[in-house]
């Protein structure tokens, strides 16, 4: 199966082991990536939200440039980058005039390109997730967070439901962990106020962690850097303002998916959060020894 | 054709719907969307003020408002609204407009931000995050703000050094450029200064 | 020929009015084009509506004779597949006018001056979007005048 | 020559604001043929009615045309005005210049122009119109009432009671309705089974009633006065003539956790069951889907399983071979009551086109309970007795919380009604509540409260004043399951506070909506319903309860969300026009019907294929010797509907409907 790949900016930095994570898995998977050439930013929340059809035509010109290269399908992990993506899709299909004055800024046709979250790509390859797991990761309790972006607004929401998805612990049920029942899945972590109003992302991303670690969870998985950013990165912040303190570790889904094809974990990029996943991964038994990838038999 | 009076052209409610499709006459009221609204503790008017404003053509208030900036785009409200009002879509809407009659009161750090991201894209096409922490540091003032974390993300590697630019830049100049004549073809008033997108431009 | 006809105002000065005559049931989409006047939906006067009791009523040569007379487009209307009042009038129709559209088309009527349409007692709107659409779209075609010649030259 | 007289009214100001009637009579005072026109304020008033009168008189009219409102309004009042002045009333006509001219056009001159063009196709078929006398057919007085309800009992009840045989047919194993689960009723909170019970007693009781329950209506045929319905009894399992009731069977039964649809799934019955306890008739059903035994039969297993049943049955009354039997019934009207369904927040949905509620958990929640439910947890009968405790855990709930509006008025859902009732029900579940856990809380949700009936207020100001309900002006954005407590965010948009209230149970006052399957049905009976699946009544204000169809009236719940005594009035109503349609021997139908030119008819008989009512019969002609000439087509005019499919079928043009014959809809066409 060959993809266009949209990394979108964080990726090439501050989230950088979702990049890395990604890169190792596709090959046991049987997916090829191929990362679009000079694509640009998608303008995430500052472009729509000051200007509508800026919001459109930054990446609607990716969508063009994924069709010019041959993509029919753009993988796109950040959650935003999706979101952008799939809203200039929208955008272009159901409304002429937009259409039009998309395709006048951008100066080409935006041709027939479609995104794909990570979320739904790797659902759809869960049988083979589950077949290639090397370290089945039994014990590991793990609480799904989709955020905003993965499942609404629902016209572009690519999942299988808006208000009640299961893609996610597919994913994780096919990685032999267990997903952890809680209710913060949904809510919304504070997004792009990450620099310039902290103190929201912390009294939100607070109530999703504690919900978390009440919902007796080892680890939480993401699929955006946004969110990641907010949970990971501020999680020391947030720590002091929670009795007990906070320390549960918090990766991507595609770490936890490596972490299953028995990747090493250095190469997933687990040592670049900023919650230590040490303890966490310590309990993950290696792969099994002498077993030839092939013979292992998941339960 | 009768438009209901609240959404008539000359009203803030006609615009919106003149640019969104979106009647806010719709709205009965019922306050659905700010019982999900994340930010309705923080904010003084909440989505379904907003509506309940527009319905009454409160255009200066509105447009001048500090919570119109205070919104997450988690699109909570929308996906919840039994009438489909889209407030999300409208807040959006109001946000472009208030830029384009220079009647935006944005925090400071929020506007902060966003000049400094749009400029991102408009300087190297994708995001430099020590470029745009430098550039949101001189316009928020928020000089010392998590000046700590500074060597975590370097000895984590998750601090690029350099851009990488793309070659299309020219195109996302021209992007930027229509996008900002498109506004101000569509809006009543000409003069676009406070739009974030020009702004960058100029002292680049 | 009526000579209210002839008069009709087709010179340059006033801009051409399409005229159209619609056929339709009076079980469902009359009950529908008056639940249309019952809330006061506004919709383009060009239509002049035939009750019919059923579109199993509708002879094809009506719409021909419609053409003839000076209509420059008709419009078809009765109840959804299923819910005919006489349970298969509709049924009759839809195969009737399935086979008859080549035949209109080999008599010289442009297809697009025709609409068939299915509009239920409660679908008020749709009657108003359906009599606005056909009006809107006859008035491009400009005004349908070969049979009009036909019948001066004869 | 023809003497045509127009009439042109101006309804008040409905016409004449849009229309210059006075420019529409005179135009058609021109046609040829037209001798008299005039326009008038109110043509439907009597002094309306005396011009056409004295005109008819004075000119000796051939043919009367009144442009007004539409025919399906007052057609009838202008013809029997006609036939008063000794004119045929098939010779006059009405132009509908109001529902689809003036009412919907701004333009004056635009709808001017349009009307004077309607009234010239009237005025030029009226001349080709020709007297018809009203056909007499024959009258079958018997009523048919689907739906055994509390509509349909009462229905039933007055026809029979006006000395009507009347012939019930219910789907469910028992009469009753969705009534029969409730427990208390608004607003004078009387206990349902109290009403109702009696009211199936002597439905069952009745010597003119024929009940037939667990049945469904599989065809009908035929038209008014003369519908022949076939039902389908489906098998109960028990011979209903042996069976005398004593439960035996019921307790003997080893299947005993199916959950009972009854008590909506919070109770459990078992596989051979009586739904409740005041069941009519109170005869058990075998449940074929978890029976072991007929399972085993339709397995076709060797070995017979279970059948303790039978064993146990002293009268001999299981008879697990029983099979659908077919009933056909003759008779003369057919009363639609099939009552409402509640909707379901669960993701699945019975009708097309509606979402369930994702951001209350799709009913996966614990102690998030629907109205029905409520009312099975409060009455008597109901799994707990009547005492209010919770489905997850048996506890008394301390808080609970009560949401209205839930699918109703939601677009986004696909429901944009209002349900009428839940404002009231809501109320009352309040006043239960705390009449029974005096420390209780309850709190409603709402947005505005509809209590628009006779003492409906005032009740719902005591549930407030006196039992102390708290009424928040707001909706709930997401419910979720909490520990033990059930998580609400709201809003409270008069005090403009966002609030978090754990509850112990929460109710959700669901949207009323149409039965599945009423599509199907409403097909067979060729009766129109709206999008939503409830049924079109003919004119909300001039016949609320008939439907467009001759013979078929509607009433209850299915023809839109209506309460107890609405449906009551409403099932009555229907039965005085039933018992006054009985009060003639025969019939007299519209002589709008089809008949053959014998003399151009040949005998090929596509009009009898096209003839969705086998109208078309056999003539043979004779010549001097007696010996058949030729065999040509002939219509039944009691049969034949007038629906026209045969004569646009007839090669030769032979067969012609009076009323709307070629001759007269060319006319109209070539007065365009």
């Amino acid at each position: 199966m060959k993809i266009g790949y949209f990394p979108g900016c964080s990726l090439h930095a501050t989230a950088r082991e979702y990049a890395e994570s990604l890169g190792v898995i596709t090959g046991p998977l049987d997916v090829e990536i191929n990362e679009i050439d000079d694509w640009a930013c998608c303008g995430a929340t500052s472009a729509h939200a000051t200007n509508h059809l800026l919001g459109v035509a930054l990446p609607a010109r990716t969508l063009a440039l994924a069709a010019e290269q041959g993509h029919e399908q753009i993988l796109a992990p950040c959650a935003a980058c999706y979101s952008r993506l799939a809203a200039a899709r929208r955008a272009v299909d159901n409304d002429p005039a937009t259409g039009a004055a998309v395709e006048k800024a951008i100066g080409r046709s935006v041709g027939t390109a479609r995104p794909i979250s990570l979320v739904r790509l790797l659902a759809e390859l869960a049988p083979k997730v589950r077949e290639k797991a090397k370290r089945p990761l039994e014990d590991i309790k793990v609480a799904c967070y989709y955020g905003c972006l993965l499942v609404r607004p629902p016209e572009l929401n690519d999942l299988d439901d808006v208000e009640a998805p299961t893609m996610m612990e597919t994913v994780v049920k096919a990685t032999g962990a267990k997903p952890v029942s809680w209710n913060r899945r949904l809510d919304c972590c504070g997004g792009g106020f990450s620099l310039s109003r902290t103190s929201s992302v912390v009294r939100l991303s607070r109530t999703i962690l504690e919900d978390a670690r009440g919902a007796g969870a080892d680890v939480l998985v993401v699929a955006c850097p946004m969110c990641h950013s907010n949970l990971d990165f501020r999680q020391k912040a947030i720590a002091r303002r929670s009795e007990g303190g906070m320390d549960i570790p918090v990766i991507y889904l595609s770490q936890l998916v490596g972490l299953a094809l028995g990747q090493d974990h250095v190469a997933l990029g687990l040592g670049r959060h900023f919650v230590s996943t040490a303890s966490f991964i310590s309990r993950i038994p290696g792969p099994r020894e002498g077993e030839s990838a092939a013979a292992t038999e998941v339960g | 054709m009768s438009i209901p009076e609240s959404a008539a052209p000359a009203t803030l409610a006609g615009e919106v719907r003149r640019k969104t499709g979106l009647n806010p006459a719709t709205c009965y009221q019922c306050g659905k969307c700010s019982a999900g609204c994340p930010m309705a503790v923080e904010t003084s008017l909440r989505p379904h003020d907003v509506l309940r404003m527009l319905q009454f053509d409160d255009r200066e208030q509105l447009l001048s408002s500090e919570s119109i900036w205070l919104c997450l785009t988690c699109e909570t409200c929308t996906a919840r609204c039994p009438n489909s009002c889209d407030p999300a879509r409208i807040i959006d809407c109001l946000r472009e407009t208030a830029l384009n009659e220079g009647a935006a009161q944005p925090p400071r750090n929020i506007r902060a931000f966003h000049n400094a991201f749009l400029k991102q894209i408009q300087r190297s096409g994708r995001l430099f995050e020590m470029g745009l922490i430098m550039s949101y540091k001189m316009r928020s003032g928020a000089l010392f703000a998590d000046v700590m974390a500074a060597p975590g993300m370097l000895g984590r590697g998750k601090l690029a050094l350099a851009p990488s630019r793309i070659q299309g830049l020219e195109e996302i100049r021209r992007i930027f450029d229509a996008c900002t004549r498109h506004e101000s073809d569509s809006t009543s008033t000409t003069t676009a200064q406070q739009n974030p997108g020009t702004e960058g431009a100029e002292n680049a | 020929m009526n000579e209210a006809t002839a008069a009709r105002p087709s010179s340059e000065g006033e801009a051409f009015e399409p005229r159209i005559v619609a056929f339709v049931c009076n079980w469902c989409t009359y009950t529908g084009a008056d639940l249309a006047g019952t809330s006061r939906i506004q919709m383009a006067p060009n239509v002049r509506i035939v009750r019919l009791p059923c579109t199993g009523r509708i002879d094809p040569l009506f719409v021909v004779k419609a053409f003839e007379r000076g209509a420059d487009g008709v419009i078809v209307s009765g109840c959804h597949p299923g819910d005919c009042h006489y349970t298969a009038g509709n049924y009759h129709a839809r195969r009737r006018f399935a086979v008859f559209r080549e035949t209109l088309s080999f008599l010289g009527i442009d297809l697009d001056r025709l609409t068939f349409s299915w509009v239920s007692a409660s679908e008020g709107r749709k009657w108003s979007e359906i009599v606005n659409e056909t009006t809107a779209r006859v008035r491009e075609l400009g005004p349908f005048t070969s049979y009009r010649d036909l019948v001066d030259e004869g | 020559m023809a003497r045509i007289g127009v009439f042109v009214c101006h309804c008040g100001e409905n016409i004449g604001r849009t229309v210059d009637c006075e420019a529409v009579a005179n135009a058609c005072g021109e046609l040829p043929g037209v001798v008299h026109a005039v326009d008038y304020k109110y043509m439907c008033s009597d002094p309306g009615q005396n011009l056409i009168k004295e005109a008819i008189a004075e000119k000796n009219l051939t043919g009367v045309v009144v442009a007004a409102c539409s025919p399906h309004m007052h057609e009838k009042t202008f013809r029997k005005a006609t036939e008063g002045a000794g004119l045929n009333p098939y010779l006059c006509e009405m132009t509908n210049i109001r529902e689809q001219c003036s009412w919907i056009h701004e333009d004056r001159d635009a709808a001017t122009a349009k009307a004077i063009d309607l009234t010239r196709f009237i005025s030029e078929k009226i001349k080709r119109n020709s007297p018809l006398a009203p056909i007499s057919i024959s009258l079958e007085r018997r009523a048919l009432v689907i739906g055994g309800g509390i509509s349909g009992l009462q229905a039933a009840l007055d026809m029979a009671d006006g000395g009507r045989e009347v012939v019930l047919v219910e789907k469910q194993p028992s009469i009753g309705g969705h009534m029969s689960r409730l427990s208390e009723t608004f607003p004078t909170l009387d206990c349902s089974q109290c009403i109702l019970t009696p009211r199936m007693v002597e439905v069952h009781q009745h010597p003119r009633i024929k009940l037939l329950t667990y049945s469904e209506i599989e065809s009908v045929d035929g038209y008014i006065g003369n519908f022949s319905v076939k039902i389908r009894k489906k098998a109960r399992g028990v011979d209903e003539t042996r069976c005398n009731g004593c439960g035996e069977c019921q307790s003997v039964c080893p299947m005993k956790k199916i959950p009972s649809e009854f008590d909506a799934g919070l109770g459990n019955r078992t596989a051979i069951y009586v739904p409740f306890p005041q069941a009519v008739p109170n005869i058990p059903v075998i449940d074929r889907e978890n029976c072991l035994r007929i399972k085993g039969m339709q397995k076709k297993k060797a070995k017979a399983a279970c059948g303790r049943c039978a064993e146990a049955c002293g009268r001999d009354a299981i008879d697990f071979e029983q099979e659908d039997t077919f009933v056909t019934e003759k008779v003369g009207a057919i009363v639609v009551a099939t009552g409402y369904q509640l909707y379901s927040i669960g993701k699945e949905q019975t009708r097309k086109g509606i979402t369930g509620y994702g951001e209350y958990g799709y009913g996966t929640v614990p102690d998030v309970i629907d109205g029905m439910q409520f009312e099975r947890i409060a009455s008597a009968s109901g799994p707990s007795g009547g005492e209010i405790v919770r489905p997850s855990d048996g506890k008394v709930p301390k808080r609970v919380v009560f949401l209205q509006c839930i699918g109703s008025r939601e677009p986004s859902k696909g429901i944009e009604y209002c349900s009428k009732l839940c404002c009231m029900y809501v109320a009352k579940h309040t006043m239960l509540y705390r009449h029974k856990v005096h420390d209780g809380e309850a709190i409603v949700f709402y947005m505005d409260i509809r209590a628009g009936g006779k003492g409906y207020d005032e009740f719902v100001r005591r549930a407030i004043e006196e039992d102390g309900a708290k009424y928040i002006r707001g909706r709930v954005s997401s419910i979720q399951r909490e520990g033990e407590k059930v998580r609400l965010t709201g809003f409270d948009t008069l005090s403009g506070e966002q609030m978090e209230i754990d509850a112990d149970m929460v109710v959700l006052a669901t949207a009323m909506q149409a039965q599945p399957g009423i599509e199907s049905l409403a097909q067979k009976l060729s009766v129109s319903y709206d999008g939503h699946g409830f049924i079109n009544e003919a004119h909300p204000k001039l016949r609320p309860v008939d439907t467009n169809t001759a013979g078929v009236f509607v009433a209850g719940a299915c023809q839109a969300p209506r309460d107890i005594p609405d449906s009551v009035a409403m099932a009555s109503a229907t039965a005085s026009k039933v018992l006054g349609m009985f009060s003639k021997e025969r019939l007299e139908r519209e002589p709008t019907v089809a008949g053959v030119d014998k003399v151009t008819c040949s005998g090929c008989f596509h009009c009898e294929r096209a003839c969705p009512y086998g109208a078309v019969e056999r003539y043979e002609v004779l010549n001097r010797s007696g010996e058949v000439e030729k065999v040509i087509a002939e219509v039944n005019e009691g049969v034949c509907q007038g629906c026209g499919s045969c004569q646009v079928a007839c090669p030769s043009k032979s067969i012609e409907l009076e009323g709307f014959t070629d001759a007269q809809i060319f006319a109209a066409i070539n007065a365009l």
